[in-house]
């Protein structure tokens, strides 16, 4: 056998097997280890892939020797193995990272489940985005779903398990609407291959339970974006987590989620239905500047610093929704970049704050996100964490040289394609909201005096630095040379759109 | 079948109306009891002795179970459920918009009869229950990840109700 | 016959998203979710029934069989969704005892004074 | 409960029986219904039924937590391993027609081994969490 040729498969379930070798072991350093060449063996081959569909373009593997649509199908083109790319790359550097935060963050005798979830999570999430069938989607959709409940949940704080409790309800309602969405397209095409559902429902195109499929799947996969005000679960989930899941979850759960999105967008229900037939555009350009303004002028007046940094995810996920509404491979493009750019920006900064959350906890305690009166001054004694965070909320922003500035520019570009310059100031002014609660963090950590008690505090370990650091570099690294991810973005919406590539 | 579906609708409608939790469970077994009698109605044997097993036993015994660990019935509500009827209505309408639309009932030329099914029926590997050899060997994959979603949760289940460190003294299982 | 199966499956599919959002108390919710999850199992495999099938059982006797697909698809998300039930159950044992509570209100409440009360406070 | 002599004489009696029934589901599952996951349930309910009968610990003491984790993890792999034994044998992931010479033979094999997987893992589970529900309770220091 060549690995080359099985690498789609591969890509989904070493990852997926390292868990169940986890629980067999039993033991956290060995389960660390195992999840951890997991992740890693997930991450080659998913740059394994992404160099094969720029060679050789779409790949299709008949899992079981199955032809598809009797068999299930795995199915990578460009978008596919560029959020491939993302999700495990991003478990690969948080992977290490959480090695030094779980041990105090959750007791000894659950890391091994702890590394076990992770593995889950992360096959569960890949392959939502590598397969070519609309049932198999739910399936690993709730394997990412149920592992990612039980990360939550085992955040030290009491509020993390009600927190993981509302994700679980709101969640599998988002998941029983997809079924719905699902089974209201196999009724009318029977088929659950999602290339031959696209094929065949250019017969049935116009008819009632198409758009009712349509209307399920957005507000059952909304549901798992956090589009808002379907965002509610989001906030504390986030906050209450152990920071490495906040940050892998940040990063990857709802990026994929809005990949799902504009795979059934463009690729099954076709730009002409989905834009013309229903005033979902307006809508979901209504959504995101909601999401933009009231969900980035809540961040602001957070006092705890992942609280705040969660209220600005929803606000960024607004910004990705709004390039998905122009229907247009500018706008598309934009969307695309900014699943990047933006999660690698939040990646970074909640691996920061989770370093710099158990820098401020003295050994032997439970850490408790602080507050911000205790982040007075810190600059001066956690000076590396601190301007990472900084130079990733610029990011956040959009200031030119970071990534989030090629996103938005993007975005800028693509209103005024379509003239509708309004919304280029909307752009620029909901930005000024994230310059507000950035600069909240810069005013306490720079500008205030720490307070007097503050001199056990030392800057975080390097194990800790470096993984976050690798994320801040790529952050800048991505405003500069953009060759790669516009590069991925354009040739991914321009497939979608199908206009060349 | 018209009969047990009327009996589900009277069933879920009491479980809403039911502030008694020990009743609301045994109304859901019962509820999941009749479901999988109508899926025998419907030919879904499998369906029907996993619907049985799982809705009406095991989910019975996890609520009892849980239910036993918190001890607990629902309060009465305090506002007024004018967001949830609203939200269900239009969940409501919109489903009914699309189900009347579909294929009739038992319409041998509906697309789900006419396309892939066939090939399956064919029994080109041998196994006489089409319902395994679709779900182990066709669609394995998605069987594969069915398992993955049991194993989550049971190592879930392990993670969250693991005693923490003070084990104390196990006997009396009449949780169950 | 059609439009009455239809409409049951969309009574009970409402019935239980309302009790899940509607309901405080966290067992009753997920009572509701399975409610909703398993209603949606009519919808798939109501339609897979033939008039004169029988089980997708194949033996020379038949020759006309019900849609086995739906069934398949079915009998995974009926494991779905007793893994979900499951786990929500463990979570709300541990709310319970966390908290002391399973009623969503008083959990809010309680949330609201742990956030005025003690902010942050190490020990 | 654990001091009715009838109900352990019935037990005896009907848990062989329960278990009896629950392998013949696991390999009449390509005849007639059932499968690996049903025959899981009801393996796990006879030993659930054990429990009630003669006690949580004399259940422990003969199906360890230990060997009931192992389950979980072992069922899982033993699908996933026979998806890479169709590798190693030259076809695609979870391809069954390469596990032997013949074809057919090949598909029965492989949905023999998926469906003993599957059955390990639910067995597993719903045995674990028996075991984590009946015993969580007992502790009481959260309770009056």
């Amino acid at each position: 056998m060549s690995i080359s040729a099985h690498l789609p498969v591969l890509q989904v379930v070493l990852p997926l097997i390292s868990a169940p070798l986890a629980v067999l072991l039993r033991h956290g350093g060995f389960a660390a280890a195992i999840v951890t060449t997991g992740a890693w063996a997930a991450f080659a081959a998913a740059i394994g892939l992404w160099l094969q569909v720029a060679e050789s373009g779409t790949l299709s593997y008949h899992i079981g020797n199955w032809a598809p649509p009797w068999g299930i199908e795995y199915r990578v083109d460009r978008l596919t193995s560029f959020v491939l790319l993302l999700v495990s790359g991003t478990a690969a550097i948080v992977l290490p990272w959480s090695r030094a935060s779980i041990e105090r963050e959750i007791p000894q005798e659950l890391h091994y489940l702890y590394y076990a979830m992770f593995g889950l999570c992360l096959a569960g999430l890949l392959g939502i985005t590598i397969t070519g069938d609309a049932f198999n989607i739910f399936v690993f959709l709730e394997i990412s779903s149920l592992a990612t409940y039980v990360l939550i949940a085992m955040g030290r704080d009491r509020r993390a398990l009600t927190a993981a409790y509302r994700y679980l309800i709101m969640g599998s309602i988002g998941a029983t609407f997809i079924v719905i969405g699902i089974g209201f397209l196999y009724l009318m095409t029977g088929t659950l291959n999602l290339a031959d559902m696209a094929v065949r429902l250019r017969e049935v195109e116009n008819t009632r339970p198409v758009l009712v499929a349509l209307a399920f799947l957005t507000v059952g996969i909304s549901l798992k974006l956090a589009l808002f005000p379907l965002h509610q679960w989001l906030p504390n989930a986030y906050t209450y987590a152990p920071s490495a899941v906040t940050a892998f979850l940040a990063a990857t759960a709802t990026k994929v989620s809005v990949y799902v999105l504009i795979r059934f967008y463009y690729s099954i229900f076709g730009e002409s239905l989905v834009f013309e037939q229903l005033p979902l555009p307006q809508i979901m350009l209504v959504l995101s500047l909601l999401a933009m303004f009231i969900a980035s002028f809540i961040a602001i007046f957070q006092d705890n610093l992942k609280l705040l940094f969660a209220y600005s995810s929803i606000g960024q996920i607004g910004y990705i929704t709004l390039g998905l509404s122009f229907g247009s491979v500018t706008g598309l493009t934009g969307s695309i970049v900014h699943l990047l750019n933006h999660g690698i920006a939040k990646a970074a900064i909640f691996l920061l704050i989770g370093g710099l959350v158990l820098g401020l906890t003295r050994p032997g305690t439970t850490p408790v996100v602080p507050g911000f009166d205790r982040l007075a001054g810190l600059s001066k004694k956690m000076p590396l964490t601190c301007i990472g965070i900084v130079i990733a909320g610029l990011s956040l922003i959009g200031v030119p040289g970071t990534a989030g500035f090629i996103s938005k520019w993007y975005l800028i570009l693509a209103a005024l394609e379509q003239g509708q310059f309004w919304l280029v100031g909307a752009i620029v002014l909901s930005s000024l909201l994230a310059v507000a609660y950035v600069w909240r963090f810069v005013e306490v950590a720079y500008f205030s005096p720490p307070p007097a008690s503050s001199t056990d505090i030392k800057e975080a370990p390097f194990s800790l630095l470096a993984p976050a650091w690798l994320l801040v570099i790529a952050t800048l690294w991505f405003g500069l040379d953009t060759s790669f991810s516009i590069g991925a973005a354009s040739d991914a919406a321009r497939q979608l759109l199908k206009t060349g590539s | 079948m018209h009969v047990l579906l009327i009996l589900m609708m009277l069933a879920v409608l009491a479980i809403a109306r039911t502030r008694n939790l020990f009743s609301v469970i045994v109304l859901s077994g019962i509820y999941s009891f009749l479901m999988a009698t109508v899926f025998v109605a419907l030919d879904a044997v499998d369906v029907a002795m996993t619907e049985a097993a799982v809705g009406a036993g095991v989910s019975t015994v996890l609520l009892l179970g849980a239910l036993h660990l918190c001890r607990s019935d629902e309060a009465k509500p305090t506002h007024r459920p004018w967001i949830p009827l609203s939200l269900s209505t239009a969940t409501a309408a919109m489903l009914i918009y699309g189900a009347l639309g579909l294929p009739g009932f038992a319409d041998p030329d509906a697309p789900i009869h006419r396309h892939v099914v066939p090939r399956y029926l064919q029994n080109e590997i041998d196994i006489p229950n089409v319902v395994t050899a679709v779900l182990a060997s066709f669609r394995g994959f998605d069987t594969l990840g069915e398992t993955a979603v049991v194993f989550t949760a049971g190592a879930g289940i392990i993670a969250l109700l693991r005693r923490r460190k003070k084990n104390g003294k196990e006997g009396n299982p009449d949780a169950g | 016959m059609t439009h009455f199966t239809y409409m049951a499956t969309v009574f009970l599919m409402v019935a239980g998203l309302y009790i899940v959002i509607a309901r405080g108390n966290l067992i009753k919710k997920l009572i509701g979710l399975s409610i909703l999850q398993s209603s949606v199992f009519l919808l798939y495999v109501a339609p897979g029934k033939l008039l004169g099938g029988t089980a997708p059982i194949l033996s020379p006797e038949f020759s006309l069989y019900s849609n086995p697909l739906p069934h398949v698809l079915i009998l995974t998300a009926i494991v779905v969704g007793v893994a979900t039930l499951a786990l929500g159950l463990a979570i709300t044992v541990r709310i319970r005892e966390a908290y002391g509570t399973i009623e969503e209100d008083e959990i809010v409440a309680l949330d609201q004074d742990d956030f005025h009360d003690r902010p942050e406070n190490q020990s | 409960m654990q001091d009715d002599l009838v109900l352990r004489v019935i037990g005896k009696i009907l848990i062989p029986y329960i278990l009896l029934f629950a392998v013949y589901v696991q390999f009449h599952g390509d005849f007639g219904p059932g499968g690996g996951f049903q025959a899981g349930v009801i393996f796990a309910t006879g030993i659930v039924f054990y429990a009630l009968i003669f006690g949580l610990q004399q259940a422990r003491a003969v199906i360890s937590d230990g060997f009931v984790e192992a389950m979980l993890a072992a069922g899982v792999l033993l699908y996933a391993g026979i998806g890479v034994a169709g590798l190693l044998l030259g076809g695609n992931y979870l391809d069954y027609f390469v596990l032997s010479s013949d074809p057919i033979h090949g598909q029965h094999r492989g949905i023999f081994w998926v469906e003993l997987g599957v059955a390990i893992t639910v067995c597993g589970v719903m045995i674990k969490i028996f075991y984590m529900f009946a015993s969580h309770g007992d502790g009481g220091e959260h309770r009056q």
